[in-house]
């Protein structure tokens, strides 16, 4: 399973080096302008280095993934966006499921503690969560409803205050503007399910 | 942006490679992290070590600090952002033999995030670790919620007398117990009169009017008591102590410890006169004063902007404040 | 304009009350003359005092190295403008019991003549005082004509060498002698980013376009070398360092005090890297390297920029500079 | 004489303070902006404290009048300003033109050496030197050729480079702007004049 982890942040690596300037200056409007270039730097910490990383095991593999994701990224977005990273080695493919609802439910769980964030504070919470609440509602789950899903659960923080993070000492806090690690996230999770169903399908 | 740099992905490692050759004497990196300044002579063994992580770009704070009777360690993030409580874990573990260690938090969402992982972490590995988390500006949060309020520049006051306290050889439950009362003490308000640029986007931090100024804007352009004309230093003054004296009762005979802070543009000139504006009040209502502090410590790139903290003292505070220290950027 | 002051009349008056406010644990008015700042112990009658009387709006020089193994005395002109003669002289009779008096003035006209006016009059009243002119800019003058150069940041050299060799005993003559040879070995090169603005007129002190700099700029926006677009921190540097070594030549071995000088809105992070640029490029040259100093020392108000000032070194110049002194802003 | 003295530097003061404005602008185009101010400053100091001078003698009284002067001004014009100031009181209102000869020579004179400054630098002493020039050509002197001396005068400094003074480090080294000292002196020069005439006269 490490070559999933391996194509999954690699997928994601490309998507945000093609979009990291649109989530900087997603940043620029809310926050200090730098979201983007933070996403990238973490990423290409990591992916730039797999060979580096002379781990064999899974979970202890993904565990320095993160660690060294957490160190290039820094502040608040660095030790909340690797939770996930972290949690996915719980994927079973044998039972996608049950064990991606765990990861989710885990990875709510601690960003909620460690970020004391909730629900509709806009941040990457307002991705996982409503994702989180659509796969245990169904029992299988197709890659264009989680897709759209992810979409409109992104759009939504546009709307929102924020009660977290840089946005929240604006003026307006930040209403209008898309999260910029709501936006990360977004790519990070499509690439994670489109990774699923590559396996899936092979 | 017209900054004197070299790659911006380079800024801090190279800022960082300045400061530890300029002061070889003193600090050197805890090779090969180099995003961890220590002392080049260490603290005892028998004695507690007071360490911070923080955001870059707000020098010389707190990497300016270290040295003998101030900081033992500093780990150092990005431009505005907390390192990961990984590295500061890296600078929890190499005081592990001694009795205790205090990390220093000032109260900023990044900062507590990594500084409690790296106690959680620390713990784990029975590291005896206690973290005090910082906090004195009083436009960041209402009276009574005191410990939702901000780091600012009044943390100053933890910094330099639990170092020097530690330097005396005090133990780990005295340091966060003495902190604690410092902090209980200290309260600070900011203006922000113009804005700086971050090196990384290249754009103003915050934004404000020709003709106004920002009263209890953070560090970080974070926003307080709001936007008002500009006007003379004494009524700016005025309006700051009498918030601060709103919030907290200061009596006849209390002495106390004065800093006015520059955030970055802002002239020695102008701190000057904001000082003497500063003491002028205080004497009005028959407080005293020792040793105050009044220079650039915690800067935002080159925001034009101050902060005035009050520390109400205690004898045993005020000897601890003005006892010597070789950081390279701490001077009474 | 955005700055924090009171009536624009009172601006060096309420700054002067501010600082002693703030400092007197160590200077103190020579009263009633609210422009002469002396020492609060006074050196002992048997040594040599040295005084220096400059405009202000460049703090915190000189006020600010008014102290033990440093300044005895500062006479504050106004904004940017050397004090009159009649005061300087003032600063000088005060000395008039010791058995000499050294007049530091900076190579700038009104600095010139304001001092050579006090002391024909100190003569005139048999008083033993001599001048040392302070030059030290290379953009201002060609090699050759070294006496017609300004005053720069180099100049801090000689006050804090002289500072320490007066407290440590030495007479007049020798005193003189240093002075000089200090001077001889001091090179500096200055860079102007944006202007200050002036708190007298409200305007730009000088003009310089968004994406370009100027080399050899004096403090007060006097024109040097020219402007260039601006780059990255190691090629400026090494511009820089290039025309000082075209100017003076170093060699192998020497030990260089270096001096990066922050001319007010320049963030430390940036002296900092400059300093590495700085240090990179001296070792280059296997030069040596003794204490060196980085933060803002002589400013023009909230211009941005930064000067390199270079000296090359005997040992007795590293012990004096690196003595200690209680002046409030002057900081190994 | 020393009313002759307080009327003409109480004079010049009215007609400064009216003025300053205009020669703080020319200051701003070629130097830092304040000679009107400074020249004001200087002549507020002792005009408004006339009754606080408690000299009688006439020599010792504008000595201590251009100290104050030169104290309350600074700066190089502060020190070369007060040199006329003080050679007044050579005035021998009996012997009128040969004392005139001797205050400028002895001022100008005085300047050159303090000032390390010469004719057609663009300074205060492209004022006194052509009246100097005119006087001394002349036996007798009419208020008018007076004044318009000093009015062509001035606008020669106009397209002067300086080699003294702020200017000079400019890179247009302040061609094409009146000198700011050349101005205020050349109004002080024909208060003088002006006062010399009244008493002439009465
Ligand atoms: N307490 C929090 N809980 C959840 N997400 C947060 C929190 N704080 C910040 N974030 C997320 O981090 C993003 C900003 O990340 P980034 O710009 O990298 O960090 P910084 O604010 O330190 O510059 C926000 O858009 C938000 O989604
Ligand atoms: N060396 C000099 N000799 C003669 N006049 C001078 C000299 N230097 C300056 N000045 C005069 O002083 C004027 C400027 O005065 P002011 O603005 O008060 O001084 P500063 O340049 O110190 O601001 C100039 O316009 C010039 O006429
Ligand atoms: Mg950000
Ligand atoms: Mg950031
Ligand atoms: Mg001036
Ligand atoms: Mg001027």
């Amino acid at each position: 399973m490490i070559e999933f982890h391996k194509n999954w942040l690699h997928r994601s690596y490309l998507v945000i080096k093609d979009k990291y300037k649109e989530i900087d200056s997603l940043d620029q409007q809310i926050g200090d302008g730098d979201h983007g270039s933070t996403i990238l730097r973490g990423l290409d910490k990591v992916v730039n280095n797999f060979e580096n990383i002379d781990i064999n095991n899974e979970v202890d593999f993904m565990s320095e993934v993160s660690r060294l994701m957490r160190i290039s990224m820094g502040g608040a977005s660095g030790i909340l966006m690797t939770i996930f990273i972290k949690e996915s080695t719980n994927l079973n493919i044998n039972n996608i499921h049950k064990s991606v609802l765990n990861i989710f439910s885990s990875t709510i769980e601690k960003i909620k503690k460690r970020g004391k964030v909730n629900i509709g504070d806009k941040s990457i919470l307002d991705i996982y969560y409503p994702l989180h609440v659509k796969i245990n509602n169904e029992d299988d789950f197709l890659i264009d409803e989680i897709f759209s899903s992810i979409d409109s659960s992104l759009q939504n923080t546009k709307n929102m205050e924020a009660k977290v993070g840089r946005a929240k000492f604006l003026d307006t806090k930040g209403v209008g503007v898309i999260d910029p690690g709501a936006f990360s996230t977004s790519i990070i999770l499509k690439e994670f399910f489109r990774e699923i169903f590559n396996e899936k399908n092979n | 942006m017209k900054k004197i740099i070299n790659l911006k992905e380079n800024i801090v490692n190279d800022m960082l490679n300045g400061y530890v050759k300029a002061n070889s004497d003193r600090v050197k990196f805890f090779e090969p992290n180099k995003r961890l300044i220590i002392r080049k002579n260490p603290k005892n063994i028998s004695k507690i070590p007071l360490l911070i992580g923080n955001g870059s770009g707000h020098e010389p704070i707190a990497l300016g600090w270290i040295g003998e009777g101030l900081l033992d360690a500093n780990v150092v993030g990005d431009i505005f952002s907390a390192p990961s409580g990984d590295l500061i874990l890296e600078g929890i573990k190499l005081f592990k033999s001694h009795p205790g260690i205090v990390l220093l938090i000032s109260n900023h969402a990044g900062d507590v995030m990594n500084g409690e992982m790296a106690i959680e972490l620390a713990e784990d590995e029975n590291i005896n670790v206690k973290a005090l988390i910082m906090y004195d500006d009083i436009a960041s949060a209402p009276k009574g919620k005191e410990n939702e309020r901000r780091g600012g520049a009044g943390t100053t006051f933890i910094y330099k007398i639990l170092g020097a306290l530690s330097e005396n050889g005090e133990n780990l439950e005295s340091l966060i117990s003495m902190g604690k009362i410092v902090r209980d003490n200290t309260r600070t308000l900011s203006v922000a009169i113009s804005p700086g640029v971050s090196p990384i986007s290249g754009k103003k931090i915050f934004e404000i009017a020709e003709d106004e100024i920002f009263i209890g804007m953070g560090v970080h352009g974070e926003s307080g008591y709001g936007r008002q004309k500009i006007d003379n230093s004494k009524k700016i003054v005025s309006t700051m102590l009498d918030k601060i004296f709103d919030d907290f009762s200061y009596s006849n005979g209390d002495i106390l410890i004065p800093f006015v802070n520059g955030s970055g543009a802002t002239t020695l000139m102008e701190l000057l006169i904001i000082y003497n504006d500063l003491e002028e009040y205080l004497t009005k209502y028959n407080i005293k004063i020792y040793k105050p502090l009044v220079n650039e410590y915690i800067t935002t790139q080159e925001s034009a902007g101050f902060s005035i903290s009050l520390l109400k003292s205690t004898e045993e505070m005020r000897n601890l404040w003005s006892q010597k220290t070789s950081a390279p950027y701490f001077h009474l």
